[in-house]
């Protein structure tokens, strides 16, 4: 009844479109990359930068070719049939109900396949979980929406670090140095993720996970939170950033340098008094006292749901904030420091804002001001957080997140000034 | 029964109803089914086995959660091992008592299986009464729904198994009460049997909540 | 001439042995109504407990919820076309790519399986309807109102916003606090509910409905893969069913499941839905194994290849299917004892499901492939799911799923086992079936435009995701920024581009669907009796088939009975040849001249209808105000009460005009 | 499960199996399996007044199977009926165990 020639035309032009398409694509793709203007998306999976992710690579790699190769040889059979024997008017063909042999060779085929992968996986999963020849050992936190860093003292990869140091968002390890990150959640179920380092281990409330990690270069590597954990999943990002001992070492310093307090009478002096009076409350900044004289400590679980908020005792050494998700450094700079050679990179991180910033000027060339102010003025219109004082009845007045403080533009020039001297 | 319809052969032709199976029973005599079996049988032990992986799960979480009482009570300050004997006792007694009514329906003899349906329900109250007993003592003694995890999973948990009987106490008066009144639509003899696998069913899961739950220590 | 029969209220036949019992078979249940008997009108559908019109309602509704789905996946695009795009808000994209998920799956896919089931399964064995009619109305009811009730969420107060498995601590209502996650629980319980009662009444279908000499292993391979699938959601439900309970209970009730400070480990959940999930996966992909099991021998001309072996594959998938699900949970942090278990369980479930694609393409081998619509769609299911399966083994590869999962590399993977293989399998399934149920044949030029627009968009929607994925786009992100793009061919702004228009062109399809459908009901063309000149049971019998389904229950002599009675093998020049000895029109004529008499069917009844109405009303009780359970909870009593001392035929005296005893109202059809 | 159904196929199983009530046994054989029954359970609870040491736990599972068994197969019937009631019930006992039992182990519930 319905089988008029066009029917079969149509189908049969398939495997050519098939066929021609990809390969299309290819040549293209290729043509594209050898350009040279190429550069895949930071967070490839395909370009490892360490011991672990090449690990994984050389695992997934050949599993990648052998389920092509099985595709592309289904698919060319499908295709064969399909040209072969279309309907031509031939006759009705014999009613064979099948070939066992052939099945039960057909059965085994795939069985030996498989074998062949899992074996290598099985290897993979046990060496990826060592853990004995550790040399660092940071704790990794996750909360709605930010990464904590906790830098327990003891030996990081050679470096001594004699207080611990609590940072967010961007995790500064060594270099050539497998560090074990312990990682946990303090609300809901996250994930921590920084591909060219390795696979993702998801930070559970109520439990302790580990992941290795190595780089085996110095750069920054950027990565995001990868389990739904809320309103912005999506703007919890992380990085982390590879540094050589040395300027390790120097990292670790500067962050245990004692607090020095803005001069007296200075801009930044009247937004330390901001900070204490608006922001004390939730965000720690370590060696700051109150007005009396003692230590301002922060208590965020009286007001976060999650019970902590990112310490800012060195926030301009960062290069994103809030999640890492607004970059504290323009543009420019951060295409520059993206780029620049592993050689380099060191000591054009460990400048932050300041990079490119001439000799014996005050105010540092890179800083992308623009985003902390607009961050202070009002945070939830940049990353939305269940911060809405009307919406915390089911959370016992705690919020998510940072709330809008209605601060005026004199008190954000006082902060931004303050927060500017947290180097 | 010879009039049942056996497999290449057609059945009688004027027995090819497709509701039957489900509201008369197809068991017994006319209605022939292509297994031989009832559809309603079939379809209860369908049902049990899906509740083993009710009580699976149900049975599982407590077992994970049983030690995390925090301040509240645990399991073994508060269990009273003689009481909760006592009401499994009489549970399983009630799966005597319902064998017995299941018989008495296939001998036809209605006025035993009512009676055994009344004692199995009353038992079945019973049981109730005692987890109803328990469950407000144990409020008193500080253990809540609420309370930690191992109230919330001990509740959970003995609560489904005690809706169940509740649900079989109310199916047993029923099926009584429609008996005596001659309401019962299909066949008599397998819904008693229908409703005795549910009893016996719950009976068993109790078997096993008391030994895992009662008697093993934490 | 075949008569169906409403017999009185105590037929000569029930009762034990034969015999009228003491005990007289009450006519009317809770004291006196008149029960609904109409055989049209809407009340005829209402009330019906017929398995065709129950399947047609269901494949309605389905149909609806995809539509629902496909938008809601169209925003979804919409949002995700350009970089930091505001299409949608943060908390709305959430509950958009919850809901098209819940809606996909458990509103679309599943009863649309569940349509299908209805409609042909009772065919297929020979059977004149299912084994509990009434059960059967109920469900459909019970899905229905679950669906809406999911679906109200969206104007009461915000739909739900966890994603689909719903991980807990999330959904508790110190992180979800809108009622979003209550209607989410709630409304899965129904449908739970009405998947549950579904599967035990299509696995009696099955095997105890089955026409004379219709053996297991003579069973039309779609209605063995629905078998498989009802014991997947016998055994799965109750376990969803228990993490459901858990939650609503930890939300509504103050239970402490999930609550971490409390002691709780988050992954019970985690544990519980995947157990369940996993199994599901199957459940949404056999029923399109089964469809295409059957168009492709009937359009290739020549038995499935290796039935037995596609058959024994549905089951083992069936079996290994509940031994891999922790295969979701590979970065949860489970130790690497369970992971790699989990690793290589997950490869086992390839070799069952590659023999399925094996028998497939030797199906095809040596056949004389006529490519209808039906038979495209087919091929297209063979081909997109090979892709989505081997990229499901490539997750399977444990450390290298670390690097994959929540990326759109999985999002990509079950596109395209579900897009690629379970939906374009229905529609494989649509195209085939659709003059057997309506009497009219899908124009077939629409039809090739359906196929190539879907075909087409999948690849272009989905394919690309493989590529964001790799390199690094998670899943249900509202936004990418537009500085981690990347440059050149692999960079994720072009690809998500693509994506988006892909949708569009899918959904193109899709209309082209919607459009085929009205055009083929407005031209009111009748179909030919045996089109797709098939090989089933379901095609010897009237398009649409008789309120009875066959005026004689067959008897069944081999696989494939249909294909045997009408062809036969004789000698020709060149060994034996195949020739047609018999015409469709002819064996029918042959069923109608042995037609059987005294059908008895059952009647049409109120209850299932108004048993379903209660759980709604209980699930808006615990929501909203417990007064509402109580009500929800009465007329529960009264359905279960009115439904158990209902008889399942209907009484002489609830038809219209009342029959006055006579002989002749019994007669209340008569076919020719 | 389908080597079941086969079996279920064969004319003569499904005749005479349809017709359990000429094997179930007088209601003495019940009251006599209720009276070891009680006697099972009198030995569980036992252990909550005797000492039974690390003996306790594998006794109480054992006699726990023992009397699920026992009311399974005698009260419901199933060792009586057809196969295929067995079936339908085992698959979804077994499934609960494997799947409840190995969700158990990845929380290292069996570590003691
Ligand atoms: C129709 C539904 C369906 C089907 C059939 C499958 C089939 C498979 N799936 Fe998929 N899967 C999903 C739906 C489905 N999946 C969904 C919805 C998710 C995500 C849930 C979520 O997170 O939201 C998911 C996620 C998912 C994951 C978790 C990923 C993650 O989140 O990290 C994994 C991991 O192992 C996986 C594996 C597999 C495998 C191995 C198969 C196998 O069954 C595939 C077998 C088929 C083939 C392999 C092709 C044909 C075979 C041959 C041609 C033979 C030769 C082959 C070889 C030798 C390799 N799937
Ligand atoms: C059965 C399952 C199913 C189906 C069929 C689909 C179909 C589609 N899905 Fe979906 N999807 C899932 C199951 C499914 N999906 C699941 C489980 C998730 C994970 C959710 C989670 O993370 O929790 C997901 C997530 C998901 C995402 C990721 C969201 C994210 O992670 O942020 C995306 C993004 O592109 C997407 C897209 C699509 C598209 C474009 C289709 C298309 O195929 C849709 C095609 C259909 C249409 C377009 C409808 C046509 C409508 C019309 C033509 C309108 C005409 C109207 C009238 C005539 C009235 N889906
Ligand atoms: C009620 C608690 C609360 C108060 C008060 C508060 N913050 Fe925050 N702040 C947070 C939280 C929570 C975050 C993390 C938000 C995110 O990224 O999701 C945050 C993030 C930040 C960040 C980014 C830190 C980083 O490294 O990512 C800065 C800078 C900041 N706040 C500054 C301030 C200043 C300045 C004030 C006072 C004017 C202030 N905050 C007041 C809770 C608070
Ligand atoms: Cu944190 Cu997603
Ligand atoms: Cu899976």
């Amino acid at each position: 009844m319905h089988r008029s020639g066009d029917n079969v035309s149509s189908l049969s032009a398939t495997p050519q479109n098939r066929r021609r398409w990809p390969i299309a694509a290819l040549v293209v793709g290729v043509g594209v990359v050898l350009g040279g203007c190429a550069k895949n998306a930071p967070q490839d999976t395909f370009r490892p930068a360490g011991s672990n992710s090449q690990r994984i690579d050389n695992l997934a790699r050949p599993v990648f070719y052998i389920a092509g190769i099985v595709g592309v040889i289904v698919l060319s059979v499908i295709t064969y049939c399909v040209i072969k024997f279309k309907d031509r008017g031939q006759d009705i063909p014999e009613q064979t109900h099948g070939n066992p042999k052939l099945e039960i060779a057909l059965t085994i085929l795939p069985a030996i396949i498989l074998a062949a992968i899992a074996v290598p996986t099985v290897v993979t999963v046990f060496a990826l979980d060592k853990k004995s020849d550790s040399q660092c050992v940071i704790n990794v936190t996750g909360q709605q929406w930010w990464w904590e860093y906790d830098y327990t003292a003891g030996n990081c990869g050679g470096v001594e670090i004699t207080a611990p140091i609590v940072t967010a968002g961007e995790l500064v390890i060594p270099a050539h140095t497998n560090v074990l990150l312990r990682i946990t959640s303090r609300d809901v179920i996250h994930s921590f993720w920084i591909p060219r380092l390795n696979g993702k281990r998801d930070a559970v409330p109520g439990r302790l996970s580990t992941l290795r990690m190595e780089a085996s270069q110095p750069g920054i590597y950027t990565g995001q939170c990868t389990e739904f954990c809320g309103l912005s999943h999506a703007r919890m990002r992380q990085a982390a950033v590879a540094l050589d001992t040395n300027d390790f070492k120097t990292w670790v310093d500067n962050q245990l340098q004692a607090y020095k307090a803005p001069d007296p009478g200075s801009l930044a002096a009247t937004g330390e008094a901001t900070f204490l009076a608006q922001c004390s409350k939730c965000h720690q900044i370590n060696g700051i006292l109150k007005p009396d004289g003692t230590p301002s400590l922060a208590e965020p679980d009286l007001y976060e749901v999650s019970g902590a908020a990112p310490n800012l005792t060195n926030l301009m050494t960062r290069t994103a904030f809030a999640g890492w998700t607004f970059d504290l450094i323009s543009d420019k700079c951060r295409n520059e420091l993206w780029n620049a050679k592993p050689a380099d990179f060191g000591a054009l991180y460990l400048q932050g804002v300041w990079m490119d910033t001439p000799a014996g000027a005050t105010t540092p060339v890179c800083f992308n001001e623009a985003n902390l102010r607009s961050w202070l003025r009002n945070a939830p219109a940049m990353k939305p957080m269940f911060s809405d004082p009307t919406q915390l009845a089911s959370t016992g007045g705690r919020y998510r997140g940072m709330p809008n403080l209605n601060l005026s533009e004199a008190q954000i020039d006082q902060l931004v000034a303050f927060l500017l001297e947290r180097k | 029964m010879s009039d049942i319809a056996v497999h290449d052969v057609p059945p009688a032709h004027d027995d090819t109803t497709a509701g039957h199976g489900a509201d008369h029973g197809a068991g017994h005599g006319a209605h022939a089914t292509a297994t031989g079996l009832s559809n309603n049988k079939l379809a209860m032990w369908l049902f049990l086995g899906s509740e083993c992986l009710l009580f699976g799960g149900l049975i599982s979480t407590y077992m994970l959660y049983r030690g995390r009482h925090g301040r509240g009570p645990g399991p073994d300050q508060i269990f009273d091992i003689p009481l909760t004997s006592v009401s499994s006792f009489v549970l399983l007694m009630s799966s005597l008592t319902m064998v017995l009514a299941v018989n008495s329906a296939k001998r036809e003899d209605y006025r035993n299986t009512n009676l055994w349906l009344v004692i199995t329900a009353l038992l079945g109250s019973l049981f109730v009464g005692g987890q109803v007993y328990e469950f407000t003592a144990f409020y008193h003694e500080g253990l809540g729904f609420t309370t930690s995890l191992f109230g919330s999973s001990f509740f959970t948990l003995t609560g489904f198994h005690g809706v169940h009987v509740t649900i079989g106490v109310i199916m047993l008066l029923s099926l009584a009460l429609m008996l005596s009144r001659g309401r019962v639509t299909g066949d008599k003899a397998e819904v008693v049997e229908m409703i005795g696998l549910y009893w016996h069913f719950v009976d068993v899961v109790w078997v096993i909540i008391f030994t895992l739950v009662y008697l093993i220590p934490s | 001439m075949a008569i169906i029969e409403r017999p009185s209220a105590v037929p000569a036949t029930v009762g034990p042995a034969g015999g009228v019992s003491a005990f007289v078979t009450p006519s009317k249940a809770l004291g006196s109504y008149r029960r609904p008997v109409s055989t049209t009108g809407w009340k005829s559908w209402v009330f019906t407990v017929d398995h065709k019109k129950l399947g047609i309602m269901y494949g309605a509704v389905s149909l609806f919820f995809f539509l629902v789905g496909g938008c809601e996946a169209l925003l979804i695009r919409l949002q995700l076309a350009a970089p930091d795009n505001t299409v949608l808000s943060a908390g709305l994209y959430n509950e958009m790519f919850t809901m098209h998920a819940t809606t996909m799956i458990f509103l679309f896919v599943m009863p649309m399986a569940a349509a299908f089931a209805n409609y042909f399964l009772p065919l297929q064995v020979g059977a004149r309807d299912v084994a509990f009619p009434r059960i059967n109305a109920f469900g459909f009811w019970l899905f229905l109102f679950g669906g809406i009730f999911l679906n109200t969420s969206w104007i009461l107060g915000g739909a739900a916003d966890g994603g689909w498995f719903m991980y807990s601590p999330n959904s508790s209502a110190l992180f979800s606090p809108s009622h979003g996650v209550d209607f989410w629980v709630l409304g899965l319980q129904l449908t739970g509910i009405a998947s549950l009662v579904g599967a035990i009444n299509l696995i009696v279908t099955v095997l105890n409905m089955r026409a004379p000499g219709m053996k297991m292993m003579r069973l039309p391979v779609f209605s063995w893969m629905v078998l498989v699938v009802q014991f997947l959601l016998l055994f799965a439900l109750p376990v969803i069913t228990v993490a459901l309970f858990l939650l609503s209970f930890q939300r509504n009730f103050g239970a402490t499941f999930f609550d971490v400070n409390q002691g709780a480990d988050p992954l019970l959940w985690q544990h519980l839905f995947w157990i369940f999930g996993h199994p599901e996966v199957y459940i949404i992909i056999l029923p399109s194994f089964g469809i295409i099991s059957e168009v492709l021998p009937t359009f290739a001309r020549k038995p499935l290849f290796g039935y037995k072996f596609v058959v024994f594959s549905g089951v083992a998938i069936g079996f290994v299917g509940w031994g891999v699900w922790a295969h979701h949970m590979f970065a949860s942090g489970l130790g690497p004892v369970t992971v790699a278990v989990f690793s290589v369980a997950t490869m086992l479930i390839a070799i069952p499901t590659g023999v399925k694609i094996v028998n497939w393409t030797l199906t095809l081998w040596g056949g004389k492939l006529w490519y209808t619509t039906s038979m495209m769609f087919a091929i297209g299911v063979i081909v997109l799911f090979t892709i989505g399966g081997l990229s499901g083994v490539t997750h399977a590869v444990a450390p290298s799923d670390t690097q994959q999962t929540d990326t759109y590399y999985i999002v990509a993977h079950f596109h395209y086992v579900i897009v690629g293989g379970a939906v374009m399998g229905l529609f494989a399934g649509f195209y085939y079936w659709w003059p057997k149920v309506f009497n009219r044949l899908l124009n077939e030029r629409l039809g090739r435009w359906n196929f190539w627009l879907m075909f087409f968009g999948v690849n272009l929607t989905f394919g690309p995701m493989h590529i964001l994925g790799l390199q690094g786009q998670p899943r249900r992100m509202v936004v990418w920024p537009s500085k981690l793009t990347g440059q050149g061919f692999f960079n994720l702004a072009f690809w998500n581009k693509v994506s988006t228009v892909g949708s569009f062109v899918l959904a193109l399809g899709v209309l082209v669907f919607v459009i085929n459908i009205v055009y083929v009901w407005k031209k009111a063309v009748p179909a030919p009796l045996d089109p797709w000149d098939a090989r089933t049971l379901e095609w010897m019998t009237a398009s649409p088939p008789k309120e009875h389904n066959f005026d004689a229950v067959p008897t069944v002599h081999s696989l494939d009975e249909f294909f045997h009675r009408k062809y036969e093998e004789v000698d020709g020049e060149h060994g034996p040849k195949l020739v047609k000895v018999k015409t469709a029109e002819e064996i029918m004529a042959e069923q109608v001249a042995n037609a059987d008499t005294h059908i008895h069917l059952p009647s049409p009844s109120y209850w299932p209808i108004i048993l379903a109405f209660a759980f709604p009303i209980i699930a808006y009780g615990v929501i909203f105000n417990r007064v509402l359970c109580v009500i929800g909870a009465a007329v529960l009593l009264l359905a279960i009460f009115g439904w158990a001392l209902e008889p399942s035929v209907a009484d002489d005296s609830d038809y219209d005009p009342p029959a006055d005893g006579g002989e002749s109202t019994k007669e209340l059809a008569s076919i020719v | 499960m389908s080597a079941t159904i086969e079996h279920v196929d064969e004319p003569d199983a499904a005749a005479h199996q349809g017709h359990d009530k000429h094997h179930i046994p007088k209601d003495g054989y019940f009251i006599r399996v209720a009276i070891i029954l009680a006697g099972l359970t009198a030995l569980e609870t036992s252990t909550y007044w005797l000492n039974f040491g690390s003996f306790a736990t594998p006794l109480l599972l054992t006699l726990m199977t023992i009397k699920f068994f026992m009311i399974i197969l005698i009260f419901m019937h199933l060792k009586f009926d057809n196969k295929l009631f067995s079936v339908m019930f085992y698959i979804g006992l077994g499934l609960a165990l494997f799947v409840f039992g190995i969700m158990l182990f990845t929380f290292q519930f069996f570590r003691g």
